[in-house]
């Protein structure tokens, strides 16, 4: 057997990702086949993991919703997969759109080439001399959304503690969930046990327990009373829902 | 006479504050109107034209700046030992894009169109001078959204951002035309 | 044709490096040889000597640094001071309040409080006079506090900060975010 060995190339997001792989196989941006790009993706991530590149949580997300997508589509009512698929050829295409401004914008950049001066150091009277009324102090620190701040704030203390978990191995856990979405991916269930075959390095099944966790915590897979099995949740609220209200959170 | 006078002027103010200033502080400080202002800095122009001078003033939005002309970069960076800054990386031209042409933006939004966590990227281009915060949105979490700024124009070679260039109206990947459905412009309208 | 991009480049890098430039690397940069750099900088002087411009380049010992003419100090003066009158921008409404309410108080809390970076923003405030530094806070790092001064009690026209107008909703932001412990109280939110 010959090794291939090449450099993986490494991409700005997800859809970064998904853009190069649909010009590389030449699928149609606007009518995207989902099984074919979802090979595509999870080999790419595979090959990721093999030479130990990090990628970013996103990554792993777009996965998930492809094989979403995927597996609505082979539901007897496949409407739902057509919306998602069509949500997801929108958002290539803005940002293919994104893409090509940026490299035009870019290649105008002359930043680099003109100088400026600081100001001359004069000493004049900068004190500030307009008058408000009071009652604007109050007004500006309540825009400032207190309710937002408190949540960000434990929001962020959650996040951390989960980071301190899964971060020294983040690439492993990742990687898992991926096995673990690909295991379910053709039949549906998976023995726990299964999971752990042949994993006798520590932080492996550590990881695979941790991909486990998360992947119930998302609701993407559910787990028998037993804890013996593991099933493919057909979320009707997870991925979408996510992506959606992420959407909505703009204007 | 008088004209001569104004014109030292304006150019004086516009050394010393070295960074842009607007046309009404401008106009205010020199004794020039506002109206007239242009045609003084026209003159301006056109006599460092003339002399092939190392120095131009630039318009950027409502304001004016003295730079140096980019012909001279080479030179001053030999005085300065200055290497040449770092081109912006993909990622920042990206989140840079998406601000200039949807401005004022949140972090949301550019993490929406670019599908991938944006906060340090951004946090850059606020470092760099590119944008800068313009307020808040008024809707749940109030996020602090972006606009660019003058360095931004300067940068690009731009008076103002109604000269950014016209946008692509099709994806590169493919000859179709990008279908004009409700999925899309939900996200892309601002 | 030479000697006219050799003083362009002259201009450009005096104009760019803004301090005074040692002769000899002037002569290096500009590619003009020390002796005859003199008489290049009169060639200059004299060009803004006939148009009455706004700048001159000055000789101090062993370098040239280009400046505004005295003359024009006054419009200088006025074009910087034109500042003080621009209203406060959104960002340094946000800190000033930050700071007005729970002073004395770090920078890192006004960036706690707001999600960003407020460093120019502060240092603006302090420009204007509104804030200013009180000490350093006993921590790690010993960072500068900044409390708000009577230009700011002036221009709310307030007597004292005991006059602050009582905020919508109670909850100080000192328990719940800038020392980030405890658990945050749902029924204090809005």
């Amino acid at each position: 057997m010959e090794t291939i060995s090449f450099k993986l190339e490494v991409f700005e997001g997800p859809l970064d990702l998904l853009l190069s792989l649909i010009s590389k196989h030449k699928l149609n941006i606007c009518d995207i086949e989902i099984s074919k790009l979802l090979e595509q993706y999870l080999l790419y991530i595979d090959q990721a993991h093999e030479q130990n590149l990090e990628l970013a949580g996103e990554f792993l997300e777009m996965a998930a919703r492809l094989i979403y997508i995927k597996t609505a589509s082979l539901l007897p009512q496949p409407e739902e997969a057509e919306q998602l698929k069509k949500e997801l050829e929108g958002a290539l295409i803005e940002y293919s759109l994104c893409k090509i401004a940026a490299a035009k914008l870019a290649s105008a950049f002359c930043g680099g080439d003109i100088f400026v001066r600081k100001p001359m150091k004069i000493k004049a009277d900068m004190t500030y001399c307009l008058v408000h009324e009071p009652d604007r102090l109050a007004l500006a620190y309540s825009a400032i959304s207190q309710k937002t701040i408190k949540n960000e704030v434990s929001k962020l203390r959650v996040e951390n503690k989960i980071n301190s978990v899964v971060k020294r191995r983040i690439v492993s856990v990742m990687t898992k969930v991926v096995h673990i979405l690909r295991e379910l991916y053709d039949s549906g269930e998976v023995y726990m046990d299964k999971l752990y075959e042949g994993v006798t390095d520590r932080s492996a099944r550590v990881a695979t327990f941790l991909a486990v966790l998360e992947l119930t915590r998302h609701g993407r897979i559910t787990i028998s009373e037993d804890n013996m099995m593991i099933f493919f949740k057909g979320r009707k609220n997870g991925v979408k829902k996510t992506w959606r209200s992420k959407k909505s959170s703009e204007q | 006479m008088e004209i001569k006078e104004k014109l030292g002027a304006i150019e004086a103010i516009l050394f010393a504050s070295g960074e842009p200033i607007e046309i009404y502080r401008l106009s205010e400080a020199s004794g020039v109107d506002a109206g007239t202002l242009p045609a003084m800095i026209r003159l301006l122009n056109e006599r460092y034209d003339d002399y092939g001078s190392g120095i131009c003033i630039k318009k950027l939005d409502s304001s004016y700046q003295m730079c140096t002309r980019d012909a001279f970069a080479p030179q001053i960076r030999t005085a300065l030992e200055t290497k040449r800054s770092a081109p912006l990386s993909n990622a920042a031209m990206e989140a840079l894009t998406i601000i200039a042409y949807n401005q004022p933006v949140s972090k949301g939004f550019v993490e929406n169109v670019r599908g991938i966590d944006s906060s340090s990227v951004i946090n850059n281009l606020v470092e760099k001078g590119l944008v800068e915060e313009a307020g808040r949105l008024d809707v749940p979490g109030k996020p602090i959204v972006y606009r660019t700024t003058a360095v931004f124009l300067r940068s690009f070679g731009l008076t103002s951002v109604a000269d950014l260039p016209p946008l692509p109206d099709q994806p590169s990947l493919t000859e179709d035309v990008a279908e004009d459905d409700g999925d899309i412009s939900e996200e892309t309208d601002t």
